[in-house]
């Protein structure tokens, strides 16, 4: 697998030393700190890390251990990730918002002797659950503020560990075996176990190795020709496999420079500050940035927005044509011009996209509007197509090649295939070998013949041979009449409508479609500004019925729509109902990653399901949350429940296969 | 639907409730170009007292103004959303007309005529009024009657009171236009624990015997959920939850974030964490 | 294999703080001060030791911002002495009590309205700056490396305080609470030996209040800054101080632990109203 | 809307407190330079050139004198009318006594002087504020301009009481005088305006800056952080009479070569405190705005009837333009009492937000 150029450079700290003497003064990693970009240039990584190697070494890490990674996007655990890899030893980044329990769970699982934790609200989580975790030893911490006074004897701030290990390093014997250690890295070693936080069921460990992880993050690299002088923004959580690939893994193939965020609540202001080059965002907060974008410029001034309105509509009839390279007239060519310099630059610069060359999304389905409308404004906005079991990775968009409704064809070096029963399955050079601890599941997932089972349910769009991905497979359900019922095809129809934020739907085994939805608090909050219809809390505003009107709408369009596409005419939603509060991971609801758990939100608002299909016009719930410090509280809410009227179906019933 | 019928309907809305004041979804941009407020909507109804809840920078003294409609100084205003009082609109009016109708605000850290006596600053507060000396000279009486200390103090210059001499001459002004209703800001602030409790029964006396309606504006909010009967939670220029004392007193967030009570006990100032618990405002 | 992580447990942190108080930082004798007539100070003495956190509480008017301006040099009390460190004056101007080491926050804020947060807290730094006015003029060299360097350690208070967001923003736009923010940055700006806090928590919610808290404590825990407070809310004053005087119309009505001034009765008949 | 701010940051101190951190206001400086420099010389008339730019740098330098005292440390000034005076004179009688020495460093050398006695009749601010601080100042104008009158010394015993420049040459370039051209004229003023707008900007950006506003706001607190309230104003004044000197000095060698005692009256003190407030207190560029306005409207309103064709007597003209020019600064005030830089200011912020409205 390891051959080409890269062939000697099987690891990332293999790949660091390399970026050190290449590289050498060019920035690797930015902080916004203390009112500037703090700087690391790839030879001060090098030598920071070096010495938080040997450092770490001293307090006894060893080839094999694990230590664990908590915390947001601080340079110095990103070090600490490449320390850890220095010696041997295995990183687990865990989400650095995970509740308590969570956390115990991983860090168990894991057998983590050692954590490198962010700050103090870190250090107080895992002191709540040292009761369950045997085999930690240490931890090490960034930020020192309010750990003054806790007991240091088994606690270390990063600061000395690398300070120690400076010194350490000075002797040269001992030089050498941290050198050496560096040197003789094995690319078979495991690289980083990622835990996956699944839809369903507890998380699982997805083990990589060193030298398929640097393989696969070659390819990319190659495919969108990433080099040194790009800059991208890490402001995803470190603990997801897009994060570790996209800005630690393709940064240190590439060398390019990767920008970590003051605070989440600024991740807004530093974009724009470092007008990154290449950009990552999740459909999710597309849809966000798109909705803020909207309510601003409903607030604008009757000269902006007609510009607004005018430019977009001229975007959306040229623009994507002219990213594409198709023939565009010159009157069109000639607007677009126009377009670009009083809105399409401007608000792309004020979004922070100005720079952005190759911007990717995935991890969901995207809304063929809103997708349309960045790549319109000139955004090269591609999808792609992945999980962790890949490295990220399955397939991506080749520049030229989009399609709102496809993922792509197969990236470099990447076999697909689709199993009889319509599951999407892949070999690929970042493949994982196993799940940690869980040889029953990973057998489960890896074929004879040495495929990974994406769960998926896809199939080769006949035009472009790109894949089109349907739904999870073992969710795809059929109504008691008989009809196909995809989970996600609907809820993502829903989804793309601005004022709704989350929906949940059931159907499988049922007699008709129901659905669960959240709506958008900033997005209807600004529409019931302008309706004049006043509120105070998400709750009431959930509940209010020009509110369920104006979802009922959508709901309708829907509808419509689904009744237009043959086979999934039966999916059309009969019912529906508005939560009255937001579905959050630390109530179990939906994955970190913001997926939705289907299944167990069934069984928490099951007076609700139950409602949706007995008729009732309104059901009384009552909920637990979990609030971060593990405190539980009840709401409690009167739900109403909305009839939707179906379409006719016009085109043939389709029965699924 | 137009916005003329929601108007009616919000109008219709006040009139049922018997709502003195009725704020809807305001919005309000400082500078043209800074948004403070963003879709805050409240309502006083006849004879309550509500309060304002939230941290510094919320948007409580932000709301008070441009009710009282006194952002212009400080380069604000409402863009959006109506504010009612009486049923009537009145964002367009003056503060001057808006006192004459009864609405009244006393700002944040008490700003008294520090020249005057605490007389003359009583009576200025009867600028507005047209009903002849006797009957402010009767008011005077009755603010007496609810500030004792005034009355002792009445020939002192207001600059030389204390504190909460000074807050008291600056209800006791306001009290003096015949108000119907008092936007208050923040009475607490820097006053002494008996000081506070004092000017609150007196507020909840002027509610009850001369019935006035009160806004007020507060950060202990310990003090304004016992004298309330309703509140409002602001945070980041957002209503992000209400209800009425009670519940919210016994809300789990309220309690930890407003009352500094965790696991049914007071937290030591000791004790804080450089990190916030994330907020679910969940009501 | 080494016993779980079982003692990584906060220190009872009064055990670490008792060491760290010392010697008499600041002695006030016998100080009376009256306004034409008026008395505001009657006769009041106590003393602030080096590193501890004294709170002075009183009802409104019991003269505490008096005393906090005898001591920093506003006012020039007619009778009676200040010793700080060692040294006794009775008359000093208020930029001397700046260079003697003694810093101060208002009541009512005194910041430079005009002025951005940052700025604000510059300015705490003045006295630390020595080039030149010519240097300033080219502010080139040395004149700007001074200017990074200071801007650097402000940086340090700006993190510390948490009021990164608001650095540029003019002081005037900001509620009262940031106000109160920024003006103990610039008295931490001039990094003083005392620090006097004219109700430091005025117009905070309980959380803010928490930062606030946490923030006198780590000054005074970090940097050994000795803090003397005036505070209405009894519950920061019991939590924080070490020791607290009480005023009640100019005179001193009790000095001593919090628990003794709790259950002190003249405290709870002049101040506390009922007992907390 | 033309700002591109993404990918502009900052990784380091030095470039976060740049007087221009962002690249497009850089650009803009560096074309109004560029304009000033090449493009004015060589479009302009020689007319425009000596009765709009080179009085509009004149009283542009002075304006920012005034606004140091004034509107950055808030010491309300009726005298720099006069300080200006001392400037002139100063230079006047130093082109007597050292006639070969260079005429730009005579210039700036009779800044010192008013920056001299600015410093002396600042001395009362230690003690008066406000209003009783501008009456005191206005004190000093009316001495300083009877001693333009009554000391003959100063106008070298001239009969006429008037000072005439002399003719100074510099690389053998007429610079004052009768023979020098506006366009020399107007690019030494030019350089000087230029070095000393940027001399300005460094102190005002400095500790000096600061100690300054910090009195302007509360110079109680100031006091309180180590600032000596007496060092600081008088420094202000120094500095501020400095610039109206170098001022005054400009306005009778490069402008107008000759002037008479009554030049530097009471008048003129108002006529740049107007510039100030218009401008806008506290703001470098406010000076040059204000400066501009109320030089060129006049101007503009005098030639407007040429234009249109339209025949009024030069007297009616005259009162026309004062009426209207009042009218302005009226209507301006009312519209933004913070002066043309905030005006400037907000139109920036809105053109960085754009196209949404904050």
């Amino acid at each position: 697998m390891a051959d080409g150029p890269h062939a000697a450079l099987n690891t990332f700290p293999k790949l660091l030393v390399r970026n050190a003497r290449q590289f050498g003064d060019r920035p690797a990693i930015r902080h916004k700190d203390l009112g500037i970009w703090q700087t690391w240039t790839w030879r001060r990584v090098y030598d920071e890390t070096r010495a938080y190697a040997a450092g770490l070494s001293r307090l006894g890490l060893r080839r094999g251990d694990t230590m664990a990674i908590v915390g947001g996007n601080r340079p110095r655990l990103y070090m600490s990730v490449m320390a850890a890899q220095m010696l041997g030893a295995i990183p687990v980044p865990v989400y650095a918002d995970a509740v308590a329990e969570e956390l115990a769970y991983v860090l168990a699982h894991a057998e983590v002797r050692f954590a490198a934790v962010e700050d103090q609200e870190q250090v107080d989580k895992i002191i709540s659950i040292k009761e369950r975790l045997p085999q930690l030893e240490r931890m090490f911490y960034e930020e020192p503020r309010g750990l003054r006074d806790y007991d240091h004897s088994r606690l270390t701030p990063i600061a000395d560990i690398i300070k120690d290990g400076a010194e350490a390093l000075k002797d040269a014997a001992f030089a050498k075996t941290i050198d050496d250690g560096i040197a003789n890295g094995n690319g078979d070693d495991p690289s980083i176990i990622l835990y996956t936080s699944g839809t369903t069921g507890q998380s699982k460990g997805v083990m990589l190795t060193c030298a398929r992880s640097v393989q696969a993050a070659v390819d990319t690299v190659m495919f969108d020709k990433l080099t040194e002088r790009d800059v991208a923004l890490a402001y995803l959580p470190l603990a997801w496999v897009g994060d570790h690939y996209l800005n630690y893994a393709q940064s240190l193939v590439a060398g390019f420079c990767m920008a970590c965020p003051e605070s989440p609540e600024t991740i807004q202001q530093d974009l724009r500050e470092i007008g990154p080059t290449f950009y990552f965002a999740p459909p999710r907060t597309l849809e966000q940035l798109l909705t803020r974008v909207t309510i601003r410029m409903e607030d604008a001034s009757a000269l902006n927005k007609w510009l607004y309105r005018t430019f977009i509509g001229i975007a959306r009839r040229y623009g994507e044509k002219l990213l594409n390279g198709e023939p565009v007239p010159l009157i069109g060519r000639l607007l677009y011009g126009i377009g670009r310099i009083v809105l399409y630059e401007p608000l792309k610069n004020t979004l922070g996209l100005s720079r952005v060359r190759v911007a990717y999304t995935a991890g969901e389905a995207i809304g063929p509007d809103l997708f349309a409308f960045y790549r319109s404004l000139g955004l090269n906005l591609k999808q792609l197509y992945g999980q962790t079991e890949a490295f990220l990775y399955v397939t991506a968009q080749p520049d030229g090649q989009i399609y709102s409704d496809t993922v792509g064809p197969a990236m470099t070096n990447v076999d697909l295939r689709i199993a009889d029963d319509g599951e999407v399955q892949f070999r690929s050079p970042g493949m994982f070998t196993e799940y940690f601890k869980d040889e029953a599941k990973t057998a489960e997932v890896l074929t004879a013949d040495g495929y990974v089972k994406t769960g998926d349910a896809g199939f080769f769009d006949e035009k472009t041979g790109h894949l089109k991905i349907i739904d999870r497979s073992k969710d795809v359900g059929k109504l008691n009449n008989g009809m196909l019922f995809p989970p996600k095809y609907v809820e993502n129809k829903l989804k793309f409508y601005p004022n709704i934020r989350e929906v949940v739907a059931y159907g499988d085994k049922r007699d008709y479609v129901a659905v669960m939805i959240n709506i958008d608090l900033t997005a209807v909050g600004s529409w019931a500004e302008r309706n004049n219809v006043a509120y105070a809390s998400y709750q009431e505003l959930a509940g209010h019925p020009l509110v369920y009107d104006m979802i009922a709408e959508h709901v309708a369009e829907v509808n419509k729509s689904l009744a237009s596409e043959t086979i999934m005419a039966g999916a059309q939603v009969k019912r529906f109902l508005i939560l009255h509060k937001e579905l959050d991971p630390d109530d179990g609801e939906l994955t970190r990653t913001q997926k939705v758990r289907r299944g167990f939100i069934a069984e928490r608002y099951a007076p609700l399901v139950t409602a949706l299909y007995d008729g009732s016009t309104e059901a009384d719930i009552s909920t637990q949350v979990t609030f971060e410090d593990g405190r539980k509280g009840v709401i409690s809410a009167r739900v109403k429940i909305r009839d939707m009227a179906l379409e006719p179906i016009r085109a043939p019933v389709g029965k699924a296969a | 639907m137009t916005s003329a019928t929601t108007t009616a309907a919000t109008n219709a809305k006040a009139a049922a409730a018997d709502l003195v004041l009725s704020v809807n979804n305001i919005e309000v941009i400082y500078d043209h170009v800074i948004l403070v407020l963003k879709g805050v909507s409240l309502d006083v109804p006849r004879g309550g007292i509500v309060a304002l809840l939230g941290a510094n920078g919320a948007g409580k003294t932000t709301t008070l103004k441009a009710i009282s409609n006194l952002l212009h100084s400080e380069r604000g205003e409402v863009t959006k959303g109506s504010i009612l009082f009486e049923g009537e609109e009145v964002q367009d009016l003056s503060p001057n007309e808006l006192v004459r109708r009864g609405c009244i605000q006393v700002m944040e850290g008490r700003h008294c005529f520090g020249h005057l006596t605490i007389e003359e600053n009583l009576l200025t507060g009867a600028f507005t009024r047209r009903d002849g000396n006797a009957a402010i000279r009767r008011d005077l009486d009755m603010v007496y009657t609810y500030f004792h200390r005034l009355r002792e103090r009445k020939e002192s210059q207001a600059g030389y009171t204390s504190g909460g001499e000074q807050q008291m001459c600056a209800i006791g002004r306001a009290l003096m236009s015949r108000p119907k209703m008092i936007l208050l800001d923040e009475p607490s602030m820097g006053l002494a624990p008996q000081i506070v409790e004092e000017i609150f029964e007196i507020v909840k006396d002027l509610n009850g015997k001369e019935n006035v309606s009160f806004l007020l504006a507060e950060q202990n909010t310990n003090m304004a959920l016992r004298y309330a009967s309703y509140g409002y939670i602001l945070e980041n220029g957002r209503v992000v939850m209400d209800g009425d004392a009670k519940s919210l007193t016994e809300n789990e967030d309220v309690k930890e974030f407003y009352l500094g009570i965790a696991e049914g006990k007071r937290k030591s100032f000791r004790e804080g964490k450089h990190y916030r618990r994330r907020k679910r405002w969940l009501a | 294999m080494t016993a779980p992580y079982a003692e990584i447990v906060p220190n009872a942190a009064s055990a670490a703080r008792s060491g760290r108080i010392g010697d008499r930082l600041l002695s006030v004798e016998n100080v009376s001060l009256s306004f034409g007539g008026v008395k505001a100070i009657t006769d009041v003495s106590f003393d602030i030791r080096k590193g501890e956190i004294r709170a002075i509480i009183g009802p409104n008017g019991a003269g505490k911002t008096s005393m906090l301006n005898v001591i920093n040099g506003f006012y020039h009390p007619q009778k009676g002495r200040i010793t700080f460190r060692g040294k006794t004056r009775s008359k000093m101007r208020p930029f001397e009590a700046a260079y003697g080491g003694i810093a101060r926050t208002f009541q009512n804020v005194a910041l430079f309205r005009g002025m951005s947060a940052l700025d604000n807290i510059m300015a705490g730094r003045t006295l630390k700056m020595k080039r030149s006015f010519f240097w300033q003029l080219l502010r080139y060299g040395p004149a700007l490396r001074e200017e990074v360097e200071h801007r650097k350690f402000v940086e340090e208070i700006i993190d510390f305080l948490k009021i990164q967001d608001i650095r540029r923003v003019q002081v005037g736009r900001l509620p009262y609470g940031l106000q109160k923010r920024v003006e103990l940055g610039r008295a931490l700006a001039m990094e003083p030996d005392l620090l006097l806090l004219d109700e430091p928590m005025a117009g905070m919610n309980v959380e803010e209040k928490e930062d606030m808290s946490r923030f006198i404590l780590d000054v005074n825990e970090h940097f050994g800054t000795t803090i003397a407070l005036i505070e209405h809310d009894m519950g920061v004053v019991m939590d924080l101080s070490d020791r607290v005087v009480v005023l009640d119309h100019g005179i001193k009505i009790a000095d001593g632990t919090p628990d003794e001034v709790k259950a002190n009765q003249a405290v709870i008949d002049a101040y506390l109203g009922v007992a907390h | 809307m033309f700002y591109r701010e993404a990918g502009q940051f900052k990784t380091s101190y030095e470039a976060d407190e740049s007087v221009f951190p962002i690249r497009q206001d850089r650009y803009g400086i560096a074309i109004i330079l560029l304009l000033a420099i090449v493009g004015v010389p060589l479009l302009a008339s020689e007319f425009l050139i000596s009765s709009f730019f080179v009085p509009v740098l004149v009283f542009s330098l002075a304006a920012i004198g005034l606004n140091l005292l004034t509107g950055y440390t808030g010491l309300l000034s009726l005298g720099s009318g006069a300080f200006m005076g001392v400037g002139a004179y100063a230079c006047y009688k130093l082109t007597t006594f050292f006639p070969d020495a260079n005429i730009v460093l005579m210039i700036l050398l009779s800044g010192f002087a008013a920056a001299a006695v600015g410093a002396l009749f600042g001395l009362p601010s230690l003690r008066i504020k406000g209003f009783y601080l501008a009456v005191a100042t206005l004190a000093a104008q009316f001495f300083l301009s009877w001693c333009f009158v009554r000391v003959p010394w100063l106008y070298n015993y001239n009969v006429s009481g008037a000072i005439e420049v002399p003719t100074r040459a510099m690389f053998g370039v007429p610079v004052t005088g009768p023979n020098a051209t506006p366009t020399t004229r107007y690019l030494v003023a030019l350089g000087i305006v230029i070095v000393m707008t940027w001399l300005a900007s460094n102190l005002i950006r400095g500790r000096i800056g600061r100690t300054w506003m910090a009195v302007r706001d509360m110079d109680l607190a100031a006091e309180l952080i180590g600032i000596k309230l007496y060092r600081t104003k008088l420094l202000a004044f120094a500095v501020s009479s400095f610039y109206c000197g170098v001022a005054g000095a400009m306005m009778v060698f490069l402008w107008f070569g000759s002037a008479e005692p009554d030049t530097f009256n009471i008048n003129q003190s108002f006529f740049i405190l107007f510039m100030v407030i218009i401008g806008g207190l506290g703001s470098l560029v406010g000076s040059f705005f204000g400066a501009i306005f109320i030089w060129g409207a006049p101007i503009v309103i005098k030639t407007l009837p040429y234009y249109f064709d339209i025949a009024i007597a030069a007297a009616t003209v005259e009162h026309l333009t004062f009426m209207i020019l009042g009218a302005l600064i009226i209507f301006f005030l009312i519209v933004e009492p913070h002066g043309l830089a905030r005006l400037w200011q907000i139109g920036k912020q809105k053109l960085r937000v754009w196209p949404f409205p904050y």
